[in-house]
């Protein structure tokens, strides 16, 4: 079984050269710490930066330079800024590549929820329904389950939806899932999780590719 | 003569009254209009309408507008940062509309560029698309979402010459040149004014024609709503 | 009776302190000649320049610097450039305070026809549709008769529409006419020119103004 | 490695087939992309459908790819100032579509910014709103018009990184950062191609994630198209 970290680090597996890549907050954001070795990835901010970098040392802090979520980060070199309407209009027109998200729950038919909680405080949606309907390569990184224990991959989101059928590929603590006509094909089992129990864990269609092994983090 | 320039914040929204509809600029704590919020505090209008991002904190930002129950309604994608924020809109004081991020900002530019609506397919299928028209377009379907019409938009930027050009720093552009573009009234606030002719017009994100009234701000606060920093090896 | 830099300097007397304004391309780019004393004018090129200075001295033309009827121009303080799109923005949005065209042809009701003369080699609109649908304040300056002596104030437009009821005023050799729901309504008269004879070369409904004055030009 | 550069002009182009639909930035002659023209000219390339708010002149910019006959179709706002564009367009060897200029650049920014059509008042009324659909919003007539699909947009800038960012100069900007954004291949030719990292983030036009190609210009003529002076004092 995976940790956060684990997952992260399957998801960076993903990434190819030259690859412009928005990652979500939370596990997303981990991705950028295992960027394969001489791969250059440039990661897009929605609140305007292309290229971000590393957090900055303790007096480069710069309060008018942070990311989506609200971090204060550092530029790489060919880092770019612009406004909000390009930054989606980037994003709505397909130049991203790989888009990384959380959620909450996602169906086997791709649909995703990952904004709000009825009965629970309302924070908002921010981009991510923009990310969801516009980018072409959507992964979602998450917990297999929640914490009740109760599946997230479901057969029909029951949270209130974020956008339908977009999400390509779910990786979890226990493995690695393609978005399929047939619903969710496990690929990939992480180590130490046996196929039965992604069964038992998993409530929507689910499928095991002919070719499935067992993830190779490193 | 053009004459753009205010002398300060209180000056810039004297005209601001109860009711109105207004952009803040900003991302987070990012970008905001900082004297102009104090301003609009100041002077105590109420009622408002207001189209930002987010809604500040409990102690800075639009959230020193909440404290004081200024805010009538907010139109913002996140508002995830404020127990004040949700004490009032869990007991009714405050309307809340959240709309995708990429949809307010493009509602902005809209209205900057003079197009009535646009089409996004930010919300298809959610609870966003409830009442809106769906289109299709090429096997995809968008939502149509109007543009944005705010009485004021008030806007923060780096440099800002006397015709009102507006230079913005890293990410705390973000919504403000769109906001600049977008209100019936647009005002300026910059951390450095400086004679017209000294940007260069190359480099200049908002052109003046947008901006109405313009000045120099002060005391800037710019507080971090995230400090994360990386250790020196 | 006007020549036509009388017509520009006429015109010139609608201009406001402060004002953004959009020329066209003849007559109308005479105006710039006659901002009066003291007033700040800022002039909009529709190819992306706020801010068009006089002609460059012969050391200093430049080739990336053009106006919209490709004419090699200067900046003035306070200039600023930008892209295609953002400049119909400013026009669409309301935001230039006056505009002024030629015309082949303007209708009592306001209509304009200055793009197209069916049988002849089509140039194209170039930005005329847009400014005519967008602008908030368009005055046309033109003859008020064609070169077979026709009058260009008429009833009906009969060369290919360029936009529908948006023209405010017009200013020819023989006098200024503002558009009302009665049609042309002339509020002055050119030195040396009678009504009778402004009656006479206009087709289109006319009334004439009950303070109607000779126009004084410096 | 991000790999953009390519060597040249005809490199940047050599995978542009007949029947190929390119936006071409420029307006009039100024900020056109003058290698690539040529070496489309080299290529041979036919049939093409070009974007672009001019058609050059008769020696020089899109004219010379009319005088050998290598475009179909030119979509522009006018195209007025080239003899040999007349002959063919008379004889019927040439087709034009003409379309007001706000809506070609808005057609192309919507393109790049994922909007599938765009609403603008030109040409309500007009022979341009033909077979097009009206809408009113607030009392106002729009035209509905979509968003270009061009195979390539070949555009030339002043300043470009080995990224793809591009900075753009005085009015030679016009419609080139908006078919940046527009193609679904971008080729981006520049005066000066400079090392990541040299040029100001704050101040760039294009963001290099809408550029697919990038090469340094060589022998640019920038012809004018007319030189007007004064003189001195």
């Amino acid at each position: 079984m995976l940790d956060k970290f684990g997952i992260a680090k399957r998801i960076a597996q993903e990434l190819r050269d030259g690859y412009y890549v928005n990652l979500g907050i939370g596990i997303p954001t981990l991705v950028a710490n295992y960027v394969p070795e001489g791969m250059e990835v440039i990661l897009q901010s929605e609140n305007g930066l292309l290229g971000i970098g590393p957090f900055p040392y303790a007096d480069e802090v710069d309060a008018d330079l942070i990311n989506a979520g609200k971090q204060t980060v550092t530029t790489t070199k060919g880092s770019s800024f612009f406004d909000s309407a390009m930054s989606f209009g980037m994003i709505r027109s397909g130049r991203v590549d790989l888009t990384v998200l959380g959620a909450m729950e996602v169906a086997d038919n791709g649909d995703i929820a990952n904004w709000k909680i009825p009965g629970k405080m309302v924070k908002g949606m921010g981009g991510a329904m923009d990310l969801v309907a516009s980018a072409k390569n959507i992964i979602v990184a998450m917990q297999h389950v929640n914490k009740a224990g109760e599946s997230k991959l479901l057969a029909k989101c029951t949270l209130p939806i974020t956008g339908l059928g977009c999400v390509e590929k779910v990786v979890t603590e226990l493995g690695v899932f393609d978005i399929t006509p047939e619903g969710f094909r496990c690929v990939e089992y992480a180590p130490g999780v046996t196929l039965d129990y992604i069964k038992e864990k998993t409530l929507g269609r689910l499928v095991i590719a002919d070719d499935v092994k067992q993830m190779v983090i490193g | 003569m053009l004459n753009k320039i205010v002398k300060n914040a209180d000056e810039a929204i004297q005209d601001i009254s109860d009711g109105a509809v207004l952009m803040l600029g900003g991302f987070g704590l990012c970008g905001i209009p900082e004297n102009c919020i104090a301003a609009l505090v100041r002077k105590g209008v109420k009622n408002l309408t207001c189209i930002s991002n987010n809604a500040g904190v409990d102690d800075f930002g639009i959230g020193l507008m909440l404290k004081t129950r200024q805010v009538k309604k907010m139109i913002s994608s996140y508002v995830g940062e404020n127990a004040e924020f949700e004490r009032q809109l869990l007991s009714g004081e405050l309307e809340v509309e959240l709309i995708p991020q990429g949809t307010l900002a493009t509602r902005c530019m809209a209205a900057g560029y003079g197009m009535p609506a646009i089409f996004t397919p930010a919300g298809v299928g959610t609870e966003v698309a409830q009442g809106k028209e769906v289109r299709e377009f090429n096997g995809k379907q968008y939502l149509l979402e109007h543009a944005f019409n705010a009485d004021f938009a008030i806007v923060k930027a780096w440099k800002g010459d006397t015709h009102g050009n507006l230079i913005f720093r890293a990410t705390s552009r973000n919504f403000n040149p769109l906001m600049a573009m977008a209100g019936k009234i647009t005002i300026a606030e910059v951390e450095e004014l400086v004679p017209a002719g000294e940007l260069d017009p190359d480099m200049i994100h908002t052109p003046g024609i947008y901006v109405n009234r313009i000045f120099q701000g002060v005391n800037y606060e710019k507080r971090i709503e995230q400090v994360t920093t990386r250790l020196k090896d």
